[in-house]
């Protein structure tokens, strides 16, 4: 299959030059890269310009509510292991309001693949700040409240234990395309920071300046070395890659081997008089 | 009032409707060390063993360990769900603890009254509605007058009751023996007190014999809420622990995943309904449990399930609200939220268990209902139902499996056809081939792509809530009438109030009882239909608001039925609800 | 549906009502890009400088940015708050827009119809309603049939309109000076494109002279809540952005820390609404702004407002839902869950704004009772209200400050004391010496420490629920009733149905209507009043289960009052609603 | 004052051996040693058995919702500057359902004092696992999900951004009441991480063992070095002390100055045609 294979009829309401359009043709050829089966496929995202995009892939898509996607892709996949799931999100649906999903989706370690598409602001909504806001920006745009300082989601996630931590600019469509297809490989939950600038909300410039701070990882970057990996993150330029890779030893524990035919076989449950007896 | 002095087993043979029974209850006060929870459990268990029904409610003090702690335990000849109001063995380990039971407790003339040998000192008044000489032992061990670490309380105390009911100390101790089984040492200590209690001097008698029933199962609430949902096909369950419904998750974890299910302790409740909704989108029957606090922080989540036409059924085992209000009290004052809460029109339906006994029924057709109308189901339980141990005779295996109507290549419809029975269609489960589609909170089209037009908006709300019409055309006979058909006082009630109510029409032939197993869409026909020949009608709940009074004068003309309603609290009992509809009726 | 036919200015003089007064509706159609949006606002504000009242809504296509956007402005004599079903004036920058506002846009005979001219091709028929020939102009710059940039097209359709109104061009400059001030080259641009089109030919002229009215306002619904709010003692707000009320948020962060006051943007609503209450916890008038998924969130925090008795307003900008629905759509569906969401029985307050005017004297009354009861206060605002502009007359001062009950040493009653007038006590200012206390969402003791006793919850529910008798007491004359006093036709309605409600009643002699201001507790005694005399009454709302009306029919006898409800969507206009009433008449 | 005058009339109900007793003491010493009076304190919670300590406190004192103290905390402080606010929950409370309010309230920087009352454990509800329970016990106690790794809360703090960071152990009285006050005087958000053992849902051997794991920083540890800081919290021991403390330029901004008599008086909002002109 091929990535346009991957596309469904719907045709984006982005604004021309929008980053989500690289994500969403990085995303399809990474998917056509691993050949996945569109049937095993789920594409799940929360609520923002950034979380229609499952909704212009070939898949099960679930667009769910701000905030709420890793929970709910978290309930597909337990029950439902055999369906590759990939999470897709804004910086204000994934790091404000769902934020306190994300450090237990990692440490919970389901395998599931969690890209956010980072424009550092409130697209959907016409341009509030978000956490990834800068400050200085904040301040020319007047928005509301103390002087937050803006969140480092990558050094959040290292923090919070994620065995596969990538981050890349959706400017840059064969290293989305290469960063996505290794999420999505490993065998866990998986996270990728893609920087996508917003050309309407943002200063008109800023996709460019974003640019201009990337840089690739060094070749000798250690990726399995966890405090290496936290010194990339707080470096103020943007490192691109992958920070971080740790190979599990188990996969994740406790999810059923059933096929949806096999939940679906009736039970009775507890009625021996001894587990009915029993506290 | 007079009605209420009689217990059970004392109305007069004459107007003794048959289905009464014998029944004792016997109440165990003591502090937090006593071991008071496991003598009743113990009790309780050695009852379901020779054939006999009973149920067993507990109250603690604040403190999460120590402080007071009782037990109310009946156990009687037929199935009961209501722990009874007079008490006739009554053991209490020291006076101190005597208050506070002050009203909890009602002795009558035959009562038998075990008391620690020790505790001098005066005994409070209500005590000598007894007309027995209490019975005194040395439950506690003193050297030079302080209490030291001696036999275990509660066997001495099991030995004595064993000897009080007239029960076989072998039963007892091979009931103990697999309780402690798995403490070999604990055991031996445990039998060796109870031995010694047995050669002291013969206790006061109040027999209660064995009964005929057989394979008689012991379950709280929660476990049966938990094994009926399981028994249904329940595949997959994330919560968030809340008093009192901890129990829910605690019992799937045991049993769930030897069954091919999975389980998941969320990090909130609004994660707990998101997995579910997951697992629901995957085509797993799923479900979550909660009470209050976590129900009121799902009401989002509860909108997407609508919407997204996704099944889920949520267990909300009451407590007494607002906020975070009284965790471990039981209230009937949820039933607001559960009709209602949500922004924007979203259909939903709504069950009420009765008892122990009803929830794995109830449990049962909730999951039917949201599997085959593909929407959430919540299910009010309360702390009185969750937190209490019944007795209940043996299982039926289901009539049949809950199905979800399941779609496959070639099929046709769209996700969300607007034509299919009942406004439902065919779910679309991921891995059928072709079946790729967007589910949405957003509005959508059939095919489930976004937008923003009124007209399909209105097409869209009509196919969800012709769900509503399907449900109540099929629960229409869901509820529980009894009592003389012909009596001229009638009791609109729901939940927990069941127990108490099935005791009330015994006690007054010319009372009836009317209790929606559903409570949304509400069976209206068949209570209309059951009102006529009343001359009053009376709706009884624990909500300070009349929540069900409230709701049904939406519903039909109430004018003339009196709202009987109080905060929750402690469960009501019999001389209340007397008093209650008395001044209700003044 | 003939009454329908006749826009406002030609009701015979006859029969025309005094309030009757010219008005002009004139419709702007283009594509994103053409600045329809602040041609619109600038007509707007020149009618606002000549002494018009009038208003804007605007509607976009489901892009960011680009694709259809469509402006329907009124300009009057009087106030409006309905935009007109019959377009006076239409103006069309692309042939191929049209289509889409088939239905939307309703010409008459005299109707004046402006049109690109390089725009060849067949016009559809409903053009032809319009007796007068299309002026055609060349907006668009066309090189070799291509078009490419050149003047402005919103600058040179405001000099041909100022010509078909009769308004100076010299206001027009200001005006435009005004807005563009801050970019000096584009306002030189803008306006020599806006010369250019003034010498072109002479246009058809559909003029409106110019009001007696001074010192007119001109606001959105969004920043009629925010500044009616700061007006009344606001002195904090959190909120978390979501269409359509982001504005309110928005124009406080404006406006507020001018006024000593402190704006924040919090996570998500949950800790939205918290700050809210920790701020008023601290003595501070507080409020949050959202819409339905944001208020479904709000549901636990609103309890503990209630529970702990802290002030808080939650202005709410309905949307269609359930879920995230059709974000920018108008909808009435928040009612029950503003009425009734929350686990537990929990004393609330919900308010109903009808337009941009009433927003701030709303606001004034949302927050004096929050603050004088000391519980949580809806105001329901919806995105038809929230996201229009409308010009107003001059604001009086508000008639003195909300106030709260504030608490100092030695005044004596305990923060939850019982006995306080209405259920409400001294409020305890953190900064307070011997002011002291506990604050908790558990239920607790007059002091405010934990309690699980039933009795004093039963007494605390009590005390809380006492607060609804004083506010109702306080707004039992908080509706508006207007129309001929003896008309036997009834229409209840709510909320942004105002507007058009306010011209039924002037082509309907027969007509009148009950708008409640307060929802709950509701005026119904001032409800069962006006009925008196009705032949026929009608609930009229954007929901789909039309939740007025059956809450009104929990409250009193509605039997034979017809439910007229609709998904939302597009608002209702006069057509529809007279097609509407007919249908439930049948 | 003494450290008594801090306390309420109401008796804990806390088990006997439960470490939140030296919490509510160390707390009161700390108080006491600042001199704060207690009409311009307030202590904030949530809801656990940690999350009763406030009411044991004489102060204005909020026991609110379970996992939402952060935000309340924050709209009262950034209302009513002057009144010295303090926060106190369980790791139930702050680390799993109210994790999301975490990182936000450290970037916000308003300035609170955040006291977590640690012990691995959900302890009003009984003893199911928290974030910080370890996979063994979680394990033995046969407790719902995956196998979710442990959060390290002092990392994901650190991480965060937060400009002052200690642990300490409730065993440990004269230190638990020095990085309380330490904490309090820090003009800024502030993170206390408390050790405290649940005598009764944890194994019973549970709070001693957690306190040979416990360390005091070494001297030569460089309080002000953030890679140093997140190294200490890293290692498999508890390190106990101050591991960080950025001295911040700015006090947080966008506080009012008023008193409450100031916020109460009457304005008229953006009347001029002017502003109401303006968009
Ligand atoms: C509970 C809730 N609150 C608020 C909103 C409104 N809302 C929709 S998208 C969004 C944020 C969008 O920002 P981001 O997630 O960064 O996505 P982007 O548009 O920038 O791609 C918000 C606040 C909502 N839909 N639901
Ligand atoms: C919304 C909500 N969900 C769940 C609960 C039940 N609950 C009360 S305390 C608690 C967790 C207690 O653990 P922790 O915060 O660590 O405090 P501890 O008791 O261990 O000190 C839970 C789940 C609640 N009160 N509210
Ligand atoms: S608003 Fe920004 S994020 Fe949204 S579609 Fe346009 S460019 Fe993309
Ligand atoms: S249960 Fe644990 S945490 Fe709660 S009071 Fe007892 S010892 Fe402390
Ligand atoms: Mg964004
Ligand atoms: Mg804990």
């Amino acid at each position: 299959m091929k990535a346009k294979d991957y596309r469904s009829p719907l045709e984006p309401v982005w604004c021309t030059g929008c980053g989500d359009f690289g994500v969403l043709k990085g995303l399809t050829q990474a998917l056509a890269d691993l050949e996945i089966p569109p049937e095993r496929l789920a594409v799940i995202s929360g609520i923002g310009c950034s979380s229609r995009l499952p909704g212009y892939t070939r898949s099960y898509a679930f667009n769910t509510l701000h905030g709420r996607a890793l929970p709910i892709a978290a309930g597909l996949k337990l029950s439902r292991p055999e369906i590759t799931t990939v999470i897709v999100g804004g910086d204000g649906d994934g790091f404000s309001i769902g934020l306190g999903h994300l450090p237990h989706a990692v440490r919970r370690n389901v395998d599931l693949t969690y890209a956010v598409l980072d424009n550092g602001i409130y697209g959907l909504t016409k341009g509030q700040s978000s956490p990834t806001t800068e400050i200085e920006f904040k301040r020319t745009r007047g928005l509301a409240g103390p002087d937050e300082r803006p969140l480092n989601p990558v050094l959040l996630v290292l923090s919070s234990g994620c065995g596969f931590v990538a981050r890349t600019h959706a400017g840059n469509l064969p290293h989305v395309r290469e960063m996505l297809r290794e999420a999505i490989r490993y065998p866990g939950f998986s996270f990728v920071h893609v920087l996508a600038g917003c050309v309407t909300y943002q200063t008109p410039s800023y996709a460019q300046e974003i640019y201009q701070r990337c840089t690739l990882l060094p070749p000798e970057h250690d990726r399995t070395n966890l405090g290496a990996a936290m010194e990339a993150a707080r470096g103020d330029r943007f490192q691109l890659g992958v920070l971080y890779r740790q190979d599990p030893e188990v996969t994740p524990e406790g999810t059923v081997e059933e096929s949806v035919a096999g939940v679906w076989q009736p039970r009775l449950a507890g009625v021996s008089e001894d587990t009915a007896h029993e506290e | 009032m007079s009605a209420t002095r009689h217990a059970l087993r004392e109305v007069p043979a004459a107007d003794r409707p048959p289905t009464a029974s014998p029944s004792l209850v016997i109440a165990l006060v003591g502090s937090g060390g006593d071991g008071i929870a496991l003598l009743g459990d113990l009790l309780l268990r050695m009852a379901a063993r020779q054939g006999l029904y009973g149920m067993m409610v507990q109250s603690y003090g604040p403190q999460i360990r120590g402080g007071e702690s009782a037990v109310i335990l009946r156990v009687a000849h037929e199935e009961v769900s209501y722990e009874g109001d007079r008490t006739d063995v009554f053991l209490c380990f020291r006076l101190a603890d005597l208050k506070r039971f002050q009203g909890a407790v009602r002795l009558h003339p035959g009562s038998v009254v075990l008391l620690e040998e020790s505790d001098a000192g005066e005994l409070p008044g209500w005590i000598g509605a007894s007309d027995r000489e209490p019975y005194r032992y040395p439950f506690a061990k003193l050297e030079n007058g302080i209490e030291v670490s001696g036999d275990p309380k509660n066997m001495l105390a099991l030995a004595i009751l064993c000897r009080v009911l007239g029960w076989p100390a072998a039963l007892a101790r091979e009931t103990l023996g697999h309780r402690l089984g798995h403490r070999p040492e604990a055991l031996t200590r445990n039998l060796a007190a109870f031995d010694r209690a047995l050669a002291g001097p013969e206790p006061p008698s109040m027999p209660i014999q064995a009964g005929k029933a057989k394979g008689l199962l012991l379950e709280s609430g929660n476990e049966a809420v938990a094994r009926g949902a399981a028994a249904a096909g329940l595949r997959f369950f994330a919560g968030y622990p809340i008093t009192p419904s901890s129990e829910i998750m605690e019992t799937l974890i045991e049993e769930l995943p030897a069954q091919g299910g999975v389980v998941v302790q969320a990090e909130d409740e609004i994660a707990a309904l998101g997995m579910v909704l997951g697992a629901s989108f995957g085509g797993v029957p799923s479900m979550t449990a909660t009470s209050g606090p976590g129900l009121s922080l799902m009401t989002e989540m509860v909108g997407l399930s609508s919407m997204a036409e996704l099944p889920a059924v949520i267990v909300d085992c009451q407590r007494a609200g607002p906020a975070t209000g009284m965790p471990s009290r039981t209230e009937q004052s949820d039933l607001n939220h559960a009709i209602y809460a949500g922004h924007g029109d979203l259909p939903r339906a709504v069950l009420g268990i009765f008892d122990v006994v009803h929830a794995r029924e109830a449990m049962y057709k909730a999951i039917h209902i949201s599997e085959r109308y593909q929407l959430p189901v919540f299910v009010l339980s309360d702390a009185y139902i969750a937190q209490r141990r019944q007795i209940r005779g043996p299982l039926q295996a289901p009539p049949g499996m809950p199905q979800r109507m399941v779609w496959s290549a070639g099929m046709g419809p769209a996700r969300f056809e607007l034509s299919g029975e009942h406004g439902v269609g065919p779910f679309r489960v991921p891995g059928s081939p072709e079946g790729t589609y967007l589910a949405a909170g957003i509005e959508h089209t059939q095919e489930g792509y976004p937008t923003a037009d009124g007209a399909i908006h209105q097409e869209m709300n009509q196919k969800r809530f012709r769900k509503l019409e399907g449900i109540a055309l099929e629960t229409k006979d869901w509820y529980r009438a009894f009592g003389r058909p012909n009596a001229r006082t009638g009791i609109i009630a729901w939940g927990s109030q069941y127990g108490l109510l099935r005791e009330w029409v015994e006690r007054n032939p010319d009372g009836r009882v009317f209790m929606p197993e559903i409570l949304h869409p509400f069976p209206i026909a068949a209570l209309e239909a059951w009102r006529r020949g009343l001359n009053a009608t009376f709706v009884v709940e624990l909500s300070f608001q009349g929540q069900l009074h409230r709701y049904l004068s939406g519903l039909t003309d109430m004018s003339g039925a009196r709202s009987v309603a109080r905060s929750g609290g402690m469960p009501m009992n019999s001389s209340e609800l007397e008093g209650l509809l008395e001044e209700a009726t003044r």
